[in-house]
């Protein structure tokens, strides 16, 4: 089995040959085929949205995905949350010695699947290799570049009392499918991450002409710190439904065992949308007819005070804060 | 202090023995509960079932609650 | 999640709230022993729907919370030895020791390893022959059968390089300790669900037969709870006092006798150090000595670190029910979740994170 | 001290506190303080050019540099390559729990400093945290875009037979610097990395008018590997003058001991320039007159075959192949 | 670099070479023993500037190409062991065994450490009490003191965890190994600079003696070189064959006594096995008895691999001066320094890695 | 076979001694070679100095060379 080794990431022979027999065969096209240390556009005839992102996942090859999938979504998700038609990414890769060739030729497969869903090309790359015990297999760091149509202003700033919050489908699917996973864990369970493409579906709701507030993908700290920090931003209060935020069973019940929240859980393909009131019902509309929104949902509402707060009605009717996270999620078992 | 939940017995393999809860699975020890067979309920803390869990038992209970708030209607 | 969701059933919980609005007639304070308990109050927003008459406090029931710094500390310097895989539940990893905490120590690239249950660390020790696994074994009786389990397993399997840092509590003598305090004002007690299950409702019956006490074992879903402070209401009521086991799909009379026999097997009694409580006798299980080889101190020789009490932190008080985490003055200033002064704070389930996470909200 | 912990990248209050605190103060910008998924550019009046590398440098911190000022004037000179105008970089850290928060602070300022020098907005950023173990202290991931002036066409591409090859100072600086402390060899010199800024250089050479057909920082792989690079790209040999090419005296001693060339070494502030033969003069005296530039020479000349090799002359008058490096470089000692 | 860049004199250089093609009247096949020597005659170029009578051809001097490949795959078993640190000089990482190399173990995690100096292996073992230090002690003459002194140093330390897997080699025997053979076709050779620097001149005397074969001993750089050429081709001329040394200002008549001292404590001649050329006897040097804690091969109870000729690979040939890179149907294809078949590949200084890297170019 | 350069003695400690060789100052161990002082020269490798540098001898072989060449020359 052949493996990835310093030699990739000296600059020299191996180097090229991996460029050439891996990285442009899956990414070819004409921007890449350039070769210079600088990769040239065209000019971009509006403004310019950017983002960029790097994957640490572990394990690289998950049930719902991997990490190339997940670093081309991440980053193109990212993109469109801006309202910005996503263009083009670029491609990082930090690599372990030793981690093999062919683990490598999926990723890089996959992300040029994902990009061609996701319409956008793979503008320049950059591969390095660390020592063994360095990393942990493979780290990839996507950059993406955006257009964004006149006039759009989408960001966390703009939630207004009165304004509707939505998600497009059940939440902690990603995360708990990882957790599920880990050394020492081990359950069993059918849980896929929800790695998905949002632009198609933001295209969609764009579209239908509603008034679109905010939107974000719940990832990192999951639904609780994405509202959390848009409340800051926006400086407005949230009061959530426990009983109307769509929660898959096996992601309940994994969350019970361990004694974790699943509104603090990651996500990798879900969307959360703030729109005005007026519009809410039109824009679930268009989240449920999509393939991704099936189970999307209206889950509560925007108040103008009290400020930076999130809270959570329960469905016994108790009301309680739902906290911004602090620190690592650890499983309580005690 | 002690998280734990109810879970089914799957499939038992000695003192082991796969559970079931809520479409989690996972291998756990059932060496300290006495007389279990697949279909049971045990209550799973840290990886072993610390008690067995009376169906009979759960059902009055939920019969109690009705009984209870009924009278409240009442 | 079958014997879960009916019991948090909205419609039933309404009526039942309903009924003990009407009942609740006078200021009762009761204490729910169990971090189990106390979680699941703030979590379900349960305390706000509650006649305000009713006050519940929490007790000492988060095996973490009670942990003594000591402990912490003592873990802390293991990690420092290369010859040692320190394994621990989750939530151990983020208690404050004198300085720092086992998370800080594996931020250091120490071997601290979070596991589930302590027959993974069993598993580890197989794994690593080479390395002495060392267990932190926290728990009050329902988590003493597992860790019971992982010493005669690896007694059985003739591992020699598996032992635990021994600092398992008990809850009947801890009740007891608290009870007889006394500016102490609880009316009665829901007892902690899944220790009664390994123990059984025998050894609350003190509680009635000695201090006139109700007390209710209870079960962890909103209806279980609310039906607890029901019957504790209606003893008060009819000034009738005893036990009654509300929890009787998983709590016998008897509890789990091979539950039992295991720990009896492993532990002995032993008094325990409660992180502001001090020592109290009766409250502590330690290996017998045929299985002294498996106790950490013992067999590496080392001295455990002496305890210092935390300056500001009242958790002793808390814990005692004598003060509520709004009393401290280091709450939500120099104590926070991510930055914890006192063992309350650092257990998700511990009162004062408790109540930092899920201050309540009226509208 | 302040440690990093893996609740520095879990997306919760820790991490904020992270980005307010450290990367904010800072890094600060108009554009940076939008705070949403994507940051949004103005309009790039022209074509963009866009460059992305990883930075995993052992140690971070080394004479003449860190790893902060190298990832951004890595990407910046890379900008500068294309004859493109440096106007924006992202920052994308990956971090070992348990590096220090103090060395950190210093890498962020060492970006922010190098960033006003190359006058670049940082635009955009990442955190994650990865265990201890599983990364060497931190990697730095620096994408950057620029603005192309209409009409330049500078590329790898474009050397024909007669062009003259110059570069801007002694070769090998940087990588021996770093090996000189390598655990274990420990060799006391005064050597400093030349990680340095080259496109104020390029702009005072595209100023002079001259006709420049290639640009390029030999990095990685030395000399060597990047005219090999070109001779492939533009299907041209080349013929160097050894005695024409500086490299300092401690250089070439600590090669010398390790047995390695120092044509195959990395450089982080060198400009490789490919000229026509009749503007090469003028380019080599603009860039003995700027201050990176001093020891600039004129190295050799492009011919049109053989095609895709490099040679050199050596100082006693023979002749011998400069191949590609294969794998990585290995001191020999016997 | 002082006296060292003296003697690389571009204008004496072009004289010198004027003067050889003066002398150069008949084909003249000039071995240089040393890979140093083939190394610095490619990077200066100097094979294109003599004239074509004068045919220079490569010997067994990289004790990195003549190391055999059961002693790569032994060192490789090494790393498999998790008590084992294995250390080695550069080039010897790139070396393939049967399966893999030191650099690909290293790749998959395996602790494999680059050392500057044999004495860097022994501080590592004073670093790491737990684990067994190896140093794959290969090289000639000149390295040989410095691994006799590291075990010296390791004996006198008392330092346990210490030891070498041998395959130390010697020069002299090993070339009149060469020497003896039939179809050899050599007039004169290039003896080791750096190896005479240890060992003198004496030991060469044989050359000239026994065989009537013209030698040189010269230093590295284009003068030195030069300059043995053209005294070999002198003596020629002469008929007169003796022993010259060349490089005086660094090789005396009796070598480095001290160095030579060290060698004979710590160790004694034996055979040993050379890729390509199999067993010599009185070629290589071995712990004596009282070192023989030390041998990583008695201390660990080892067994060495078997030596498997490599297919196609001419290697054996070259090293004999027989054959040159070109007549191997594997070089430049099969075999190129970042995938080397044989030994003469894989050292940048080896025979074929030198013509595959530094191919002439006469313009 | 064994690359080795000349090194001059800048600073000795017992049988280790700080060399320089131009601009590259190294630890070294100069167990093995005798009666070296300050300023004297010796052949460095792995680490190790095998050899003394005779400067008288360097210079003759120099001036043997220039004869040569002289020769030649005339
Ligand atoms: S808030 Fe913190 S310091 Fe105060 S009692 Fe609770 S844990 Fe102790
Ligand atoms: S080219 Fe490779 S295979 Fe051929 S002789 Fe040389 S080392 Fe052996
Ligand atoms: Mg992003
Ligand atoms: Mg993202
Ligand atoms: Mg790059
Ligand atoms: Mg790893
Ligand atoms: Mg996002
Ligand atoms: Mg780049
Ligand atoms: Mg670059
Ligand atoms: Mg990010
Ligand atoms: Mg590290
Ligand atoms: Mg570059």
């Amino acid at each position: 089995m052949e493996l990835i080794t310093l030699a990739h990431g000296s600059g020299g022979k191996s180097s090229h040959q991996l460029i050439e027999g891996l990285f442009y065969k899956y990414f070819r096209n004409d921007i890449l085929e350039q070769r210079n240390d600088a990769s040239v556009l065209p000019e971009i005839l509006g403004r310019i949205a950017v983002s960029t992102d790097s994957f640490v996942i572990h394990p690289v090859f998950f049930p719902g995905g991997d990490i190339g999938k997940l670093s081309v979504y991440g980053t193109v998700n990212d993109l469109a949350m801006s309202g910005a038609k996503p263009l083009y990414i670029t491609a990082a890769f930090i690599i372990e010695e030793g981690f093999p060739l062919k683990d490598l030729e999926k990723i890089v497969a996959s992300m040029s699947e994902a990009a061609k869903a996701a319409e956008v090309k793979i503008i320049a790359g950059d591969t390095k290799v660390v020592e063994a015990g360095s990393a942990d297999q493979i780290y990839i760091n996507t950059t993406g570049i955006g257009i964004l149509p006149k006039d759009m202003n989408i960001g966390g700033q703009n939630a207004k009392g009165g304004d509707k919050i939505l998600v497009s489908g059940t939440l902690g699917d990603h995360g708990t499918a990882i957790m599920a996973l880990r050394k020492g864990f081990e359950f069993v369970t059918d849980l896929e991450s929800d790695c998905g493409l949002l632009s198609g579906m933001i295209q969609e709701i764009l579209q239908a002409g509603a008034d679109i507030k905010v939107l974000r993908d719940p990832t990192r700290g999951g639904l609780a710190a994405t509202l959390n920090e848009i409340s800051q931003q926006s400086k407005v209060g949230m009061l959530l439904e426990e009983g109307a935020i769509p929660v898959k069973q096996a992601v309940r019940s994994l969350c019970e065992i361990l004694g974790l929240d699943p509104l603090y859980i990651a996500n990798e393909g879900k969307l959360l949308v703030i729109a005005a009131e007026e519009d809410a019902e039109r824009v679930l509309a268009v989240m449920k007819n999509h393939p991704l929104g099936k189970d999307a949902a209206m889950i509560g509402t925007v108040m103008d005070s009290p400020k930076g707060q999130v809270y959570l009605k329960t469905e016994i009717g108790g009301t309680r804060i739902l906290h911004m996270p602090a620190g690592e999620l650890l499983p309580r078992i005690c | 202090m002690c998280v734990a939940v109810p879970v089914e017995i799957v499939k038992i393999d000695g003192t082991e023995a796969w559970v079931n809860f809520g479409g989690v699975q996972k291998m756990v020890s059932i060496a300290l509960v006495e007389d279990v067979k697949v279909g049971d309920y045990v209550l799973l803390h840290a990886g072993c079932a610390v008690s067995r869990l009376d169906r009979k038992e759960a059902e009055k209970t939920l019969e109690l609650f009705k009984a209870y708030t009924m009278m409240q209607k009442e | 999640m079958k014997y879960l969701t009916e019991f948090r059933d909205p419609a039933l919980t309404k009526t039942l709230i309903q009924k003990i609005e009407k009942k609740a007639i006078q200021e009762v304070i009761i204490m729910e022993v169990c971090g189990t308990h106390t979680m699941s109050i703030f979590k379900s927003g349960l305390r706000g729907l509650l006649p305000p008459q009713v006050r519940l406090i929490s007790g000492p029931g988060c095996p973490v919370c009670v942990t003594p710094q000591s402990y912490i500390d003592t873990a802390i310097q293991l990690t420092e030895r290369q010859d040692v895989i320190l394994t621990a539940f989750g939530d151990m990893l983020r208690v404050p020791g004198t300085e720092g905490s086992l998370m800080a120590q594996k931020s250091k690239g120490r071997d601290v390893r979070m596991v589930y249950s302590p027959m993974d660390a069993v598993q580890l020790a197989l794994d690593n022959p080479h390395k002495e696994v060392v267990f932190l074994a926290v728990g009050f009786e329902t988590t003493a059968p597992a860790i019971a389990l992982s010493v005669d397993q690896a007694k059985k399997a003739d591992i020699h390089n598996y032992s635990i840092l021994q600092s398992i509590k008990t809850m009947p003598n801890t009740m007891e300790a608290l009870v007889v305090e006394e500016d102490i004002q609880i009316h009665g007690f829901l007892c902690p669900g899944h220790v009664s299950a390994v123990i059984g409702v025998k050894p609350y019956r003190f509680l009635s037969e000695k201090y006139g006490l109700p007390a209710v074992i209870a079960g962890f879903e909103s209806l279980d709870i609310l039906m607890g402070i029901y019957h504790i209401l209606d003893m008060m009521d009819k000034k009738d006092y005893k036990v009654v086991n509300e929890y009787t799909r998983l709590v016998s009379e008897e509890g789990n006798l091979k539950a039992l026999e295991m720990i009896t097997k492993i532990f002995e009694v032993t008094a325990s150090v409660w992180r502001g409580l001090g020592s109290i006798e009766g409250t502590g299980l330690k290996l017998k000595q045929e299985y002294e080889n498996y106790d950490t101190v013992k067999k590496l020789g080392i001295q455990m670190a002496s305890e210092q009490p935390v300056k500001g932190c009242i958790c002793g008080e808390i814990l005692k029910g004598k003060a509520c985490p709004l009393d401290c003055r280091l709450f939500s200033t120099a104590c926070t979740p991510e930055n914890p002064v006192g063992a309350c704070m650092v257990s998700e389930e511990g009162t004062c994170a408790a109540y930092y996470k899920y201050g309540e909200f009226r509208d």
